[in-house]
């Protein structure tokens, strides 16, 4: 397994799906059992080869960039194709291939107009690709690529097979269909924030030149050098990428794209776009922010805290609002995003941990919501709360499963979701010495209060569609239960949430050294 | 007067290790499995899964007997935990905890739950989702079991959540009405917001001491170590606000009556063995922290404590039966937070010991009639004592265990209470705790009156429940007797060495005799009670012209009774405190209480709406959105300069050059 | 260089009974009504710019200027105006009625393009009389320095002669094209 | 004789000729007007080239470079409005907006 | 006195000489309905005019200097060169069909084209005022016509006459800064230029002469406010046209201008940096904002090909105005230049393409166009995201170096300048996408308009399947551009 080691393994990880979409195109169109194997052949090798890294991976380095390889890249402007893998990246690594695999599961009888699956997988392999790039990358250039190679097929994705409901969109004259101007404002909120996260980079670059050494874009030998990131500069250099990434995760007043690309997009896109797409930003703060720029951090830190709280808050209030059922569980990112904020904002262990193990619970449960939600929808053909109700009753099985999401959702302890909850108040509580105490303890009471709230939302929308009597236009309709596909995309899941609930070493296993050796190099505790 | 000491513990041989001790996870284990096979496979077995809910309880009261037998032999402590994840300097882990005080628990858990799941095989035949009902009546069970086996403060909050989110299944049970699903949230959500506080409590203790093992915090609070002394007293009420939730305390107990909307034995356990006792646990447990901050704290434990027992009165105003018995255990709470807020630990758990049994029996007792005249409210019932003798005869016992009269159980553990009260001086309290069993007799009287008494209301033939309901019925009862004989005063104080066993000791009073004063304050409200109750309803309970008058108290017909003397209790005592008082308490309850609790929820929906319709979408996305228009605004404004006249390009092309040509010379040559 | 020195100067003169015409004319070139007037102005004013020219020791210029301007160029225009059908007498619409601002902006062009010059040039002076550049000096720099613009420019002229005929060409209708392939 | 006055004069024929090109609606009276640019430019490629005196007179050759572009610019300048006047029936430049936003 | 001249190095020139020729030849002998042979002829003459560039590059004994340095060959020259020629050369295969399908004059059409060709391929070299003016005029002059060969349509015959009004205006502009510039150092040499230029900054005749300079250059690449006649050229020009237009004229205009300002004119960077520094952000914003509002797609291309000329002049001007290295921002001018070639070539080809697979060139009448035509579809997207800057198309790597050259200066106008030029990315992203929107989210009309059936022209799926490959290609690897623009960084100033 030298090859593996040797970082072809991690690069068979990020291309692999891109061979399966030449295969794809390779395809005719009315192949489509072809299409769903290649799709599905491609993403459990990428399932599968992001098991052997694990089984590879050395846990008691997890804090060193493991399974690597830098190779040269573009020599004009010092990149490199510099990847590796560390106790950070591997959990969202798996993630994201996992989450691809039981994607195409369940896409394999679940197809949106204009169905054509072959251009819908293709775009999901690209997808796969971009993420785990961004998740590899350890060149500021490469992740940049692949930061933004996500961008592509997910406006593809939201604007060819997305919601086609007429709406009005405040301070818009005309109204329009919500998958046009969600795609658009997907993409270009995103744009305009990795445009200043580019800048970002470039101006890390410039200034890393310091004592001698030649600029460079390699993220470890940044992190070495972050001492050479101080004053003015370095605030910029902080306030574009804070632009860059808050925009993707998003933070308050950065969100409102979430909710209606969220909204219009297919089941699988807001999937993707839930579990993995949405981590993308968060990981950048842990991978690239917060190492390089310490001293910015601390400086930033309360802000972030205060924006994340704002988050918290205001998309739980905002869910209270909501009467579509996805336009809900969109809005409830942006509170569970706000956890994962607070705790980055922390700067301590804990709260890099709690937000880590948030990352990826929230991946796992909010992408099966929006399973579940697709589905419904799939079958009642709205996703009005007031036309729904009663769904337990017509179909048990997978109003089960939404009940018991939900209840993932609003951070039950003892399921995925109450880790990094807790253990995000839990470092606010106590935040990196020097914070402002006042700042962070007031943010971890209203993060706590945010769980009252969240609870509230949940129960609200279990209330109007799992519970009560099934509104009269549905009576005499037979829906079927959840099929075969749509359970093994589930369970998994559903496994997943209650193990790392029961057992989060799952999760912090791989994260704590790493995330312990990123805070006692970068803020010396 | 006995203090217990760490000498007299020392004196004893404690069990701390062995294969029963190292296997009491499955206590936990257990009913958690079995509800995941209800579950998964509970829908083909013969039982619909119901062998296996009424299997796992089983397992668990033998397990639990064994322990409490292994513990009043020689006594129990044992904890035993494993890593799940070290994150940053804390360790997560789930263990077992097993000493004086989770084995009582557990027994109370194996026995209650036992019973009331067997009563429930006959109550609940035939119910939509039977199946679903037993996982989560496992899973109830299960999570409340995890509460108490807890050694650390995560672990607790898991297990105290499962229990929430059980409770929520179970009241709301039958969702297909919008009310029923409405108590579930309620219950949930009003539990929730008191977490807030079990959360940030938890963190600012273990933050404190690097630990949530709940030992290590005891310990240190009891030794009071620096580290702990600064944080403990906001700590300990913080963790007594997440008690307040879940044991039902003024002004948090809002979401108890409503929970009645669950089947009935999931009421009898939940009032019984679990979930509202998991707050006076939790003080319990952290008893060493709340005790080593004695004064501090004390006065925040017993005046909600006391508001809280006083909060019986709603009783004497219910029609439903079972909201009686809610507000019973409301004010029963009460009693039991009074007296750990007084520091008599011992007390209050004995209560608590006794409670379970007589409280489960009065359910089922409810529950078995219920079942007869399928209605919850009391206007429906009356006359039942004759078809109904079995009930009957175990709801007289149950409620003299309730009403405190001896030997039956509530009397011992009610005395120790106010004898520890008075003993610690807080007689105020004291008077208060008397006033409420006083109270506590006239709702009973009231109630027992209305049901059994007088003439049948309702419609149909009620007959006697099944056997498979009476035998638990039969089986509490006894309990409800003999449970208050582990603990009787200067007779046999078993009790008290058993919740002994534990690793942080502390010093606590325990009676050696009756006391007079509480004895016979405590009696003679009682017997005042029952007396001004029957007097008032027991009589002629049967017609309808008694309820009317008793609905509206102030038009009492004066000459239309043969006593005057019951028209002096009514006008000096009843009517000023079953009328205004209770009114005044009822109408507090219902418009500034609970309508609090539903203009908060209201409010926030509200402001829900606001922030997403005002501010969000009117406000930030109207915002970027208002930028995307005023750019193509922008946009098309400066496409109308291209106005398609070639002379007019060449006018601004050479414009244009002048322009930057004297541009160039303004910042050469006057700026140079 | 006071004013009187300059006039004192026999060149200055010169210039000044060339320059007069040429500015006059070329001032009638745009403001005229009359189509073909504005061409012949323009034939005064480039002959007095090869007058100029002399002056100024350019003697080859000049004679270029004379034969490929007044020669040619002119007789093109004149050949345009004709073709066009542009109204031959004087005619108000030859003009936009909006003129004052394209007045102030050539009007503001000189000024800023006379204070440049003035304060560049203020006291550069041409040698008087000065000795006639000779033509094979010419002939060398276009053959020998300057030889790869000659070469090029013979492809502009090229270009523009094939390019202008086959667009200024009347297009044979389709008909027409018919008979010529039948022919 | 000064420089000078030649670039004035220059600059009177150039602002005249950019005059000519905003003001004229027929096409070729808009050439004419080029025309006297081109020749403005010429007059200070001379004048310079008399003052300075290149070993190469750069000056003149630059400026026969220009009369020889600026006749094939006439060229294509004519023909370009011979096409536009053959679909139109009119040379007036102002008319053609086709083209515009 | 025979002209001292390298015929090796002139290789390329010739060649395309004697492609003119042959080419006028064809025509000449060619019966009508054996025209398409002309076509042939420029084609592979243009192709083997890359056997010299190539042989150079290789073998060539660079830098070549010529007639008392007034002609180089060097690295720099070359590739641009080669940029010109392949342009060129896709340029004239996507005219293959264009022409074919009208009556057009087929022999004239792509002697003209070569012939700008070659007053690019000139220009590259050029390194006096003289030549670089002819080699702009041979550019300009045969475009001038050509932008009204549809001589039929009335809308070609406008965009010809102000396209030529503009660029005689721009020209004459040209003409006086470059008599000035003469009459001041009293050289046209680069070289000499350079020497003189440093005493004069602060003398108003050169600070205007540099200006107009800068103004007739800032025409040929559509610089705001310059770039009046380019929105309404391309729309009515034929679409190849436009396409050479908008690459390879605009190419030969930045190649003009960096070589006045980085070889005759580096120590006047206080004049034309400023200037260029405010018509880059004019273009940007200006080009962007109108692009927005535009529902016909050439003429979307031609403002989306103003607001890429100011992206273009970012570098330089940043440069410039931070007074840090110009070699480097010539580089990544080049780079971009380089890489926009590419994909804007992809999109005329693909306008073409689809104009006849619709019959439409309104961005309405595209709807659907993804549906029926998958193929077209995945071309519009893949050039138009890459022209929006979106990785992993090759846009990326022209905006990073963008970027690149600006951020490291640290002077707050040039980070002015970077914000700004991000903030039209975003701006310009809209257009591009609603192009996207168009083609693959919009329903097809019901009505089936004629071409639909068509399939596309050999000649242009080969553009687009050339430019596609290039396009992705560099997406990924664009070390292969930046290594061929970093050649550029060798520039030779001749004199």
């Amino acid at each position: 397994m030298d090859w593996f080691d040797s970082g072809w393994g991690l690069t068979l990880i990020v291309f692999l799906p891109l061979v399966g979409v030449l295969l794809l195109l390779a395809t005719p169109k009315a192949a489509e059992t072809a299409q769903k194997g290649i799709a599905l052949l491609i993403t459990v090798a990428c399932f599968v080869l992001s098991l052997v890294a694990i089984a590879r991976f050395d846990f008691g380095d997890s804090h060193m960039f493991q399974m690597g390889m830098d190779l040269s890249w573009i020599p004009a402007i010092d990149a490199r194709y510099h990847i590796g893998i560390d106790g950070i990246s591997l959990p969202l690594l798996v993630l994201s291939c996992f989450v691809t695999v039981l994607s195409v599961i369940y896409s394999w009888n679940h197809w949106e107009e204009p169905r054509n699956p072959k251009a819908f997988l293709a775009l999901m392999l690209v997808l796969l690709t971009g993420m785990n790039g961004t998740f590899l990358a350890l060149d500021l250039v490469l992740f940049f690529i692949f930061f933004e190679l996500v961008l592509l097929p997910m406006y593809f994705m939201v604007g060819v097979w997305g919601d086609r409901t007429i709406r009005k969109i405040p301070g818009f004259k005309r109204e329009v269909e919500t998958r046009l101007y969600a795609a658009i404002k997907f993409f270009i909120f995103t744009l305009f924030g990795s445009a200043f996260m580019l800048l970002g980079f470039l101006a890390l670059y410039f200034n890393s030149d310091g004592g001698g050494a030649s600029p460079t874009f390699q993220i470890p030998e940044l992190i070495q050098r972050s001492g050479l990131f101080t004053g003015s500069v370095a605030w910029f250099i902080f306030a574009a990428l804070f632009l860059g990434f808050a925009v993707k995760v998003p933070m308050w007043p950065l969100h409102t794209w979430l909710p209606d690309a969220h909204t219009a997009a297919p089941t699988v896109g807001s999937v993707l776009l839930a579990a993995i797409l949405l981590k993308l930003g968060s990981y950048g703060f842990i991978r690239i922010s917060l190492p390089i720029l310490p001293e910015q951090a601390r400086v930033w830190a309360p802000a972030i805290a205060i924006l994340a709280v704002i988050g918290i808050i205001y998309g739980s209030l905002a869910c209270l609002a909501q009467t579509d059922m996805k336009r809900l569980i969109a809005f409830s990112s942006v509170g569970h995003m706000g956890f994962v904020m607070l705790g980055i904002a922390t700067l301590t262990e804990e709260g890099i941990n709690a937000s880590l193990i948030g990352m990826v619970a929230h991946g796992v449960i909010t992408g099966l919501l929006f399973f579940l939600a697709g589905s419904m929808s799939h079958r009642y053909h709205t996703r009005e709360m007031g036309r729904l109700g009663g769904n337990l009753k017509l179909m048990p099985l997978l109003g089960g499963i939404f009940a018991f999401t939900a209840m993932a959702s609003l951070g039950l302890p003892g399921l995925a979701g109450f880790w990094g909850e807790f253990m995000s108040l839990l470092g606010s509580y106590q935040p990196l010495a020097g914070l402002s105490l006042g700042v962070f303890r007031t943010a971890m009471v209203f993060g706590a209060i945010g769980t009252v709230l969240t609870a509230g939302y949940l129960l609200w929308m279990l209330q109007r569609v799992n519970l009560g009597e099934p509104n009269s236009e549905w009576l005499g309709r037979n829906f079927h239960d959840a099929d075969r596909y749509e359970l093994a995309a589930w369970v998994p899941l559903i496994i997943l949430i209650v193990a790392i609930g029961v057992f989060p070493d799952l999760v912090f296993g791989a994260t704590d050294g790493a995330v312990a050796a990123l805070v006692s190099n970068a803020f010396g505790g | 007067m006995i203090l217990a000491t760490e000498a007299e513990h020392a004196a004893r041989e404690v069990l701390t290790s062995g294969p029963l001790l190292e296997w009491a996870w499955l206590i936990v284990a257990v009913p958690y499995v079995a509800s995941l096979l209800i579950v998964l496979v509970g829908k083909r077995l013969p039982g619909k899964g119901a062998e296996l809910a009424v299997g796992a309880l089983g397992f668990v009261m033998l397990y639990g007997a064994v322990l409490l037998y292994l513990n009043i032999t020689q006594g129990v402590i044992f904890e035993s935990s494993v890593t799940v994840a070290e994150v940053g300097a804390f360790s997560l882990e789930w263990g077992w905890l097993v000493d004086g005080l989770s084995i009582m628990m557990f027994f109370l858990v194996g026995v209650v739950g036992f019973l009331v799941f067997v009563f429930a095989v006959g109550y609940m035949r035939g119910d939509v989702r039977y199946t679903f009902f037993w996982a989560a009546f496992t899973f109830f069970a299960g999570s409340m079991l995890l509460l108490v086996s807890a050694p650390n403060l995560i672990q607790l909050i898991v297990g105290w959540e499962g229990v929430g989110v059980a409770s929520y299944l179970l009241i709301g049970h039958y969702w297909e009405d919008k009310a029923n699903s409405s108590a579930g949230m309620k219950a949930f959500y009003t539990n929730r917001v008191a977490d807030i506080g079990l959360t940030i409590g938890t963190i600012i203790l273990g933050t404190a001491l690097g630990t949530f093992r709940i030992e290590e915090i005891n310990a240190a609070a009891g030794e009071g170590a620096t580290a702990i002394t600064g944080v403990a007293f906001v700590g300990a009420i913080l963790l007594f606000f997440g008690a307040m939730g879940k044991s039902a305390q003024f002004p948090l107990h809002v979401w108890l009556p409503d929970a009645m909307a669950g089947p009935t034995p999931v009421s009898a356990l939940m009032h019984a063995a679990t979930m509202v006792t998991a707050g006076v646990y939790l003080v319990a447990r952290m008893f060493p922290l709340f005790e080593s901050l004695a004064g501090q704290h004390r006065n925040w434990v017993l005046i909600i404590g006391s508001a809280t027992a006083l909060l019986g009165l709603l009783a004497l105003v219910q029609d439903d039966i079972k909201r009686v018995l809610a507000y019973s255990t409301v004010s029963q709470l009460g009693y039991m937070m009074v007296a750990l807020g007084a520091g008599a630990y011992t007390a209050g758990l004995f209560h608590l010991w006794t409670h379970a049994f007589f409280k489960a029996l009065l359910f089922l007792c409810s529950g078995s009639v219920i079942h007869a005249v399928h209605s919850n409210n009391m206007s429906d019932m009356g006359g039942l004592r004759k078809p109904m003798r079995v009930t009957f005869v175990t709801w007289i016992i149950g409620g003299l265990a309730l009403v405190a009269l001896p030997p039956f159980a509530g009397f011992f553990s009610k005395d120790e209470i106010l004898a520890g009260l008075d003993n610690a001086g807080y007689q105020s309290v004291m008077w208060i705790g008397v006033g409420a069993a006083f109270v506590t007799a006239l709702y009973m009287t009231r109630a027992t009156a209305l049901t059994f008494f007088g003439v049948y209301k309702g419609h149909g033939h009620p007959h006697e429940s099944e056997r498979l309901m009476t035998i638990p019925l039969v089986i509490l009862a006894v309990l409800s007797v003999v449970a208050g004989w582990v603990n009787v005063p200067g007779v046999y104080t078993g009790l008290t060495e058993w919740l002994g066993t534990r690793q942080v000791l502390f010093e606590e009073f325990h009676p050696e005799g009756f006391e007079f004063l509480p004895l016979v304050a405590g009696l003679v409200a009682t017997l005042l009670g029952i007396f001004i109750g029957w007097s008032i309803y027991g009589r002629d309970a049967a017609t309808q012209e008694a309820r009317d008058r008793l609905r509206v108290p102030g038009l009492w017909p004066f000459l239309q009774h043969r006593l005057y003397i019951d028209d002096l209790y009514w006008t000096g005592i009843v009517q000023p405190i079953k009328g205004p008082l209770a009114r005044a308490v009822n109408w507090t309850n219902d418009y500034v209480i609970d309508a609090v609790v539903n203009g908060v929820a209201f409010a926030t929906t509200w402001l829900g709406r606001v922030v997403y319709g005002g501010i969000d979408q009117r406000g930030i996305d109207f915002a970027y959105n208002g930028l995307s228009t005023a750019t193509d605004e922008a946009g098309g404004a400066v496409t109308h300069l291209q106005t398609g006249k070639v002379q007019e390009y060449a006018g601004a092309f050479v414009v244009g050059a002048l322009v930057l040509v004297v541009l160039g010379f303004v910042g050469f040559f006057v700026f140079g | 260089m006071t004013f009187a020195d300059w006039i004192a100067e026999p060149a200055n003169w010169a210039f000044l009974v060339l320059a007069a015409p040429v500015a006059f004319a070329g001032f009638r070139v745009v403001t005229t009504r009359n189509v073909i007037h504005a061409a012949l102005y323009l034939v005064i004013t480039l002959a007095g710019t090869a007058g100029l020219f002399l002056l100024l020791s350019a003697e080859f210029v000049a004679w270029v200027l004379v034969l490929v301007y007044i020669g040619a160029v002119i007789v093109l225009f004149l050949f345009g105006i004709m073709i066009t059908r542009a109204p031959m007498g004087s005619d108000i619409s030859l003009d936009h009625r909006r003129k004052a601002p394209a007045a102030l902006v050539s009007a503001g062009l000189f000024a800023v393009l006379a204070w440049a010059t003035v304060s560049a040039f203020q006291l550069t002076t041409i040698a008087a009389a000065g000795e006639v550049v000779p033509t094979d000096l010419l002939g060398n720099a276009l053959l020998g320095r300057f030889v790869i613009p000659f070469e090029v420019v013979s492809f502009l002229l090229l270009a523009a002669l094939i390019g202008g005929i086959t667009v200024a060409r009347r297009d044979l209708t389709p008909l027409e094209e018919e008979e010529r392939r039948l022919a | 004789m000064t420089t000078i006055q030649f670039v004035l004069l220059a600059a009177l024929l150039f602002s005249f000729g950019v005059y000519g090109l905003l003001v004229r609606r027929n096409a070729v009276l808009v050439l004419l007007a080029v025309e006297l640019m081109l020749n403005a430019v010429n007059i200070n490629l001379v004048a310079f080239e008399a003052t300075l005196r290149s070993a190469l007179a750069v000056g003149q050759v630059f400026s026969i470079f220009v009369i020889t572009v600026a006749a094939a610019e006439v060229g294509i300048g004519l023909a370009i409005v011979l096409m536009i006047f053959r679909n139109r029936k009119s040379a007036n430049i102002d008319e053609l907006d086709l083209l515009k936003w | 006195m025979s002209p001292d001249l390298d015929y090796v190095a002139l290789l390329p020139e010739i060649a395309l000489s004697v492609t003119l020729v042959a080419v006028l030849a064809a025509d000449l002998l060619l019966p009508r309905t054996r025209k398409y042979w002309v076509a042939i002829v420029a084609l592979v003459g243009v192709t083997l005019t890359a056997i010299p560039l190539v042989y150079l590059a290789i073998e060539g004994n660079l830098p070549s200097v010529m007639v008392d340095g007034g002609y180089v060959v060097d690295e720099f020259a070359l590739a641009l060169k080669a940029l010109f020629v392949a342009s060129g050369y896709l340029v004239l295969l996507m005219s293959v069909s264009y022409i074919e399908s009208e009556r057009y004059y087929q022999g004239e059409y792509y002697f003209l084209l070569v012939a700008s060709i070659l007053g690019s391929v000139v220009m590259a070299s050029s390194r006096d005022l003289i030549t670089l003016f002819i080699g702009l005029e041979l550019v300009t002059g045969p475009l001038f016509l050509l932008a009204g060969w549809r001589k039929g349509d009335v809308k070609s015959n406008e965009a010809s006459l102000k396209f030529f009004l503009i660029g005689v205006l721009s020209t004459a502009l040209l003409l006086w800064g470059m008599s000035f510039l003469y009459g001041l150092t009293g050289t046209v040499d680069f070289a000499g230029l350079a020497a003189a230029s440093g005493d004069l900054v602060d003398n108003p005749a050169f600070v205007l002469a540099v200006l107009f300079v800068m103004v007739g250059f800032a025409f040929k690449v559509t610089a705001a406010p310059f770039h009046w006649w380019a929105p309404d050229t391309y729309e009515g020009a034929p679409t190849p046209v436009t396409a050479y237009l908008s690459v390879s004229s605009k190419a030969a205009g930045f190649v003009g201008l960096l070589l006045i300002t980085y070889l005759a004119l580096p120590d006047a960077a206080s004049i034309w940096g400023p200037a260029l520094w405010l018509l880059a952000v004019v273009s940007m914003t200006l080009g962007n904002l109108s692009a927005l509002r535009q529902r016909n797609i050439v003429r979307l291309l031609a403002y989306s090909s103003v607001a890429q000329a100011g992206f273009m002049m970012v570098p330089f001007a940043g440069a410039a105005v931070a007074g840090s290295d110009l070699g480097a921002a010539v580089t990544a001018t080049v780079t971009y230049l380089i890489i926009y070639a590419v994909m804007n070539l992809g999109a005329f080809a693909v306008v073409i393409a689809g104009a006849r697979k619709t019959g439409n060139g309104e961005m309405d009448g595209w709807a659907g166009l993804g549906s029926y035509a998958p193929g077209l579809g995945l071309a519009v997207a893949l050039f138009f995201f890459s022209l929006a800057g979106i990785p992993p198309l090759a846009g990326w790597f022209a905006k990073f170096v963008m970027f690149r050259a600006v951020i490291g200066t640290g002077n707050p106008w040039t980070l002015a300048l970077a914000v700004i030029a991000a903030i039209n990315t975003v701006i310009a992203l809209v257009y591009y996408a609603r192009v996207a929107k168009v083609v693959w989210m919009d329903p097809a009309p019901e009505a089936v308009p004629q071409g639909r059936e068509r399939p596309v022209a050999a000649s242009i799926g080969l553009v687009l399947g050339i430019a596609a490959v290039i396009t992705v290609v560099l997406g990924f690897l664009p070390g292969i551009v930046a290594s061929f623009a970093d050649a550029t960084r060798v520039i030779v100033a001749g004199g």
